[in-house]
């Protein structure tokens, strides 16, 4: 069973009287990347914050690595290895770019820190040419690279991105993915995405989760998605 | 009895009473109550010099109708909608929508007829007569200070340290005027009538001194913007202090208080009970008060209702909500943020010259910074932006104030030299911080929309930002 | 003892500058102040952060207060609300968030009220100081030494 | 050679520099957005695009350089000398963000309402005359509702029009405040990447909606995305940046061909064609069992971050 890494179990929330989320099962197995597409407003990022206790699940459960972390406080959470790169990018404006790659070190106390801000500029050159600047003066895109960065620098166990591609040029969307996917081979990172760009995500993913309205309607690995014509239909096609 | 009590709770749960059966019920309710009422308790025989006379008690039975009726919609409201314990998900959520519904429409109206009523009512309880209205009016005086501030606070979203300054500036506009200025330019003959003319004067003088504050304060926000008009407010309290030939100083200046259009309450000829041919009594002065400050805060509820309806008001919800937006909206946020201040601070200059009006006496102790503390606290405690929120907010606030000087009796049991009024501020600060540990975006936490296409639905205060400063 | 007041102060202001700029706890504190959640996300204890900082401040507050005492002789119950007051004019003043700018906000407050009083009238001296304030805000809305907040649109 | 957009421009920027303290956001940036026409402004993130509508919309005074809107009837405003909010009102140009920035603890239709606060302000008599209830005001006010059922009926926001703005997912905020700013009656409306967070079908009836304010309303649009399947789709002329530069300048066929676009945001596997390639790979691993982790091609799309990222770098450097 330590094969799963997280794993929920009829996870609900609601925001005040507003359920968001009826009931959902998900699971990612270790070094793994999955995934979660679907409309806006379906409860994605609910999801993402509820694994972090933010809101927290009314009712449900959610594993981590064989532990209940659903009653967890957030930090708790965060330092059992999970990092997350989350909705609205939500850097910290007012500290420099390099000070935003510090606090995403916090959790294992900087001990890797050169080792693992110098991965990060590779993946992302232009934050190093920015390092000194404060965040809140970077473009979206910048934030955007600036987020994901951040989480890694965690060194998580579970890596949970938030649209890590919106906002961003082509060009860049194809380095995340390809660096999410060389994070996952390399490191054996695991990854669970949400994703609007549903294309990228599901040609990436080992497991797949579509969501419609807080709840799953569809499982199974991306490409089988991929497949499915109503998957196509909802998600793929349309603007082409 | 019980069962059908709770019989009767579940048909209206079940049923679900909408806002005009309720209306009706209550219309019912409170014919019945009035016939119940008629022989009991509106007739009253009193002796006079042995022979027994009828009197009349209209106050009362309607006063106590009005109790009636308010008891029944608070039942309605709070007892009889309440859903069962079982299955709570989606009715508990689907009904608790429904009785905030109601509630906000039949509270607000109700406490208005509570309000009308309310110097009678008091006056049927024993040694109240006159503390009870002193109270009611000391309160009211608060809920138009806050109404006032809300303009600021709570529609606007800046955040205002010093609104006591534009309460002091109406203050001593009256004072000024009426003692020395008015008497000196049109001779002795206008002082009665000073109040009518002074009033708007001090509403129009606290304005003006709003546009000045917010000139300087228009580029700044949060903490910069609070503790500038905190600042602000210190400096018109020291002015007050320390120009002596002109504000007489710490001394304070002794006004006369308000007359009735120029008849005054005192026991003489010429004055108000001599004029209508009744007994002087020294209630009417309280009356009369009360009606005053009723009225202006009236007047400041219906404008602020009224204005919020208008572009202006819009425009200043959306300056607290997003100001970058406004502007993109080709909004003039300096001029938005202006008549905020402005009308802000005349309604602070109304309360004022009515504070001064009320005392007959005026010196800068009654302007300390903790005055807009405790406004500020009414407001925020109320739910930024809400009115009805803030007459709660008073009532509590004020209210328990009031009921710490009645709590005489404790001495009894407490120490030597301890008296529970000097734990007022303690408690009721304690108060503030355990409701908004539990309430922390006030008493009402909802937004009236201002224009509907079909259904005007309240906004959850979660949604409604608190503006920046 | 004025020497010892002052230089304690400035040994206070360098600690505390490293402390907030250098510690992660400081760094951790900054985090807060700008947006917590995403603090918590990343492992920090928020509430613990927060008290930390209460402790802080009131640490700071406990020296100021012993160093008016050393240097008045004189106490009462009453006087950290003027106090207070004036501290948060200083912080406003120099540009909150900016230690150097709180101590510069400080001297510049002293220095108006104990000039103002040398050559006008005593009575006049917080108006004085607050005047000061509201025209430094006018034309410099960060404070003296806060960093302008960068519009982003 | 002049464009089709420059003969009669509605949008003329020249020689446009924004410098932050050392740092040059955009150098000496020239192009013309036509009449009735959609531009698009294409680049890589920080390539100082948003800096571009900041300075078209006010909110930046430009270090150099002109912009002018011209109205068709001649009159000219010169956008770069004036306020932020005179410009929406006087020269009607009309924007949206990048973060979506509504109102949101007020109603849609309350948003839709604000949008026209100069207006309506007029015809309050700057408030005196809508507190004694004028009539004018009146009349004023539900001509103003129904321009935003027009708008909500256009964005299909009207079954929303008494909820909070706050409350609507994301791919309808970004329809309201494009109804919000149509509702200033612009000319000229400059909408930052409306596109982003939708999915394909969401897109596709942006298109729609963007292409009927063109040809219907009648107004100028200047667009940023990153979402090329709306800037091929609609746009008429396409602006690409690096660096605050321009790097190409002309309609979509041309852009798409050109190879300074290409290297510099666009990068090498065509977006349309690769799901064709996807179908290959899914028949193979439906017959297998899905892959280990590792397995899954790599080295084909390696060199796109390995080598095609440093370039621009080396470009910022030569033309410093």
């Amino acid at each position: 069973m330590s094969d799963i890494l997280l794993r929920g179990t009829g996870v609900e929330t609601f925001y005040g009287k507003i359920q968001a989320l009826k009931g959902i099962d998900f699971e990612v197995r270790n070094g793994e990347i999955a995934t979660l597409i679907g409309s806006n407003g379906a409860g994605k990022s609910t999801l993402m914050m509820t694994i972090f206790g933010s809101p927290r699940a009314r009712s449900g459960k959610i594993e981590f690595d064989g532990h209940d972390i659903t009653q967890l406080p957030t930090h708790d959470i965060a330092r059992r290895g999970i990092a997350q790169s989350p909705e609205g990018r939500r850097i910290f404006p007012r500290m420099t770019v390099l000070e935003n790659l510090q606090m995403g070190a916090t959790v294992n106390k900087m001990a890797f820190f050169d080792e693992d801000v110098g991965q990060v500029y590779k993946l992302f050159p232009i934050l190093e040419k920015r390092s000194m600047q404060r965040a809140g003066t970077l473009s979206g895109g910048e934030q955007q690279m600036l987020a994901i960065g951040r989480a890694l620098m965690a060194r998580p166990r579970l890596l949970l991105l938030d649209e890590p591609s919106l906002g961003l040029a082509p060009i860049i969307v194809k380095a995340i993915f390809e660096a999410i996917r060389e994070l996952n081979a390399s490191r054996g990172l695991s990854v669970f995405l949400v994703e609007q760009n549903a294309f990228h995500a599901l040609r990436l993913a080992h497991r797949a989760y579509v969501m419609v309205n807080g709840r799953i309607t569809m499982t199974g690995t991306g490409k089988e998605l991929l497949a499915k014509p109503e998957v196509r239909a909802a998600y793929l096609e349309g603007g082409h | 009895m019980a069962a059908t009590a709770k019989d009767t709770a579940f048909k209206a749960e079940s049923r679900n009473l909408s806002p005009q059966e309720i209306a009706r019920d209550l219309i019912g309710t409170a014919i019945i109550t009035l016939l119940l009422l008629i022989p009991i308790v509106f007739y009253r025989t009193v002796m006079n010099q042995g022979t027994l006379l009828l009197q009349t008690r209209l106050p009362l039975v309607l006063g106590l109708t009005a109790a009636v009726v308010v008891g029944r919609l608070l039942l309605h409201l709070f007892v009889w909608q309440r859903a069962p314990e079982a299955g709570r998900a989606s009715t508990a959520s689907a009904t608790r929508t429904d009785w905030r519904e109601t509630v906000g429409k039949w509270i607000g109206p109700a406490m208005l007829v509570a309000a009308i009523f309310l110097p009678w009512i008091v006056q049927f309880i024993p040694g109240w007569e006159r503390r009870g209205l002193g109270i009611a009016i000391y309160i009211m005086s608060y809920i138009m200070l806050a109404w006032g501030l809300n303009i600021v606070v709570g529609l606007a979203g800046l955040l205002d340290l010093g609104y006591v300054a534009f309460y002091a500036v109406g203050a001593y506009t009256y004072a000024l005027l009426t003692t020395v200025y008015m008497p000196l330019w049109f001779g002795e003959g206008i002082v009665p009538w000073t109040f009518y003319i002074v009033l708007p004067l001090a509403g129009l003088l606290a304005a003006l001194w709003g546009v000045i504050l917010g000139f300087p304060v228009l580029r700044l926000r949060g903490d910069y913007l609070a503790i500038v008009t905190l600042a602000f407010g210190e400096i018109i309290r020291l002015v007050l202090i320390n120009w002596f030939w002109f504000t007489k100083g710490p001394q304070g200046i002794n006004v006369p208080k308000a007359t009735f259009f120029g008849l005054p309450f005192a026991d003489e000829p010429g004055s108000f009970s001599d004029f209508f041919g009744i007994p002087y009594n020294r209630l009417h002065f309280f009356f009369f008060l009360y009606y005053v400050i009723l009225g202006l805060a009236l007047l400041t509820y219906a404008m602020t209702n009224r204005l919020r309806r208008l572009p202006i008001g819009r425009a200043w919800e959306a300056l607290r909500e997003d100001e970058i937006a406004c502007r993109a909206l080709g909004i003039n946020t300096t001029s938005t943020k202006l008549t905020a201040f402005a009308i802000g601070a005349m309604f602070g200059g109304f309360s004022g010259s009515f504070f001064a009006a009320r005392q007959g006496f005026v010196s800068p102790e009654s302007f300390v910074y903790i005055e807009s503390a405790l406004i500020l606290a009414i407001v925020v405690l109320g739910g930024l932006g809400s009115q009805l929120g803030i007459v709660f907010a008073a009532i509590l606030i004020m209210g328990s104030f009031e009921l710490f000087r009645e709590l005489g009796f404790l001495q009894a049991i407490l120490p030597e030299g301890v008296e529970p009024i000097q734990f007022r501020m303690l408690c009721v600060g304690l108060g503030m911080v355990l409701m908004m540990r539990f309430r922390p975006r006030g008493l009402v936490t909802r937004r009236d929309p201002t224009v509907y296409l079909k259904e005007k639905k309240a906004v959850s205060a979660d949604l409604v930002s608190q503006g920046h400063g | 003892m004025q020497i010892l007041i002052i230089l304690s102060t400035i040994a206070l202001m360098v600690a505390f500058t490293l402390f907030i700029n250098r510690t992660p706890l400081g760094r951790a504190q900054r985090a807060c102040e700008q947006d917590q959640k995403m603090a918590s996300l990343l492992g920090i204890d928020v509430d613990r952060t927060i008290s930390i900082t209460f402790i802080l401040g009131a640490v700071m507050a406990a020296f100021a207060g012993l160093m008016f005492f050393m240097y008045y002789n004189v106490t009462g119950f009453s006087v950290g609300f003027l106090a207070g007051i004036k501290a948060f004019t200083a912080a406003v003043l120099g540009g909150i968030g900016s230690i150097p700018g709180a101590m510069l906000g400080g001297m510049v407050i002293g220095l108006v009220e104990v000039l103002w009083s040398a050559y006008f009238s005593v009575e006049y001296k917080d108006v004085a100081a607050f005047t000061i304030l509201i025209i430094v805000l006018i034309f410099m809305p960060q404070g003296l030494l806060g960093r302008p907040e960068v519009e982003k649109v | 050679m002049t464009a089709a957009w420059s003969h009669d421009p509605e949008l003329k920027v020249q020689h446009l520099t924004m410098r932050f303290g050392g740092l040059t956001a955009i150098g000496d940036l020239s192009f013309d957005a036509g009449r009735k026409q959609i531009t698009a402004l294409i680049g890589p993130n920080g390539a100082g695009k948003t800096t571009v509508f900041n300075c078209i919309t006010g909110f930046y005074k430009p270090t150099e350089g002109l912009i002018v809107h011209r109205h068709p009837g001649g009159q000219e405003f010169l956008l770069e000398r004036m306020d932020d909010f005179r410009i929406t009102r006087h020269s009607k140009v009309a924007r949206t963000f990048q973060n979506i920035r509504l109102f949101g603890g007020m109603t849609v239709l309350e948003n839709l309402m604000v949008a026209q606060h100069n207006v309506l302000m007029a015809a309050s008599n700057w408030t005196v005359g809508g507190l004694f209830g004028s009539p004018r005001y009146r009349h004023k006010e539900a001509e103003a509702i129904e321009r935003c059922k027009h708008w909500l009926n256009k964005t299909g926001l009207i079954d929303r029009a008494d909820d909070p703005a706050a409350d609507l997912p994301y791919g309808a905020q970004r329809r309201l405040e494009i109804a919000r700013a149509m509702c200033t009656e612009p000319r000229l409306l400059c909408l930052d990447e409306p596109a982003a967070g939708l999915n394909p079908r969401e897109s596709d009836e942006l298109n729609k909606l963007l292409l009927s304010i063109r040809d219907e309303e009648n107004v100028a649009i200047l667009l940023i995305e990153h979402d090329m399947s709306v800037v091929m789709g609609i746009s008429d002329h396409i602006v690409v940046l690096d660096y605050g530069r321009k790097i190409s300048d002309g309609t979509p066929a041309e852009i798409k061909a050109d190879p300074a676009v290409i290297r510099a945001y666009l990068g090498v596997d065509d977006e349309q064609e690769a799901p064709a390639a996807v179908q290959a790979d899914i028949a193979k691993s439906i017959a297998e069992p899905p892959p280990p982790p590792l397995t899954i091609a790599k080295n084909a799309r390696k060199p796109v971050i390995a080598k095609k990222r440093p370039e621009p770098v080396k470009h910022k450097g030569g033309r410093k």
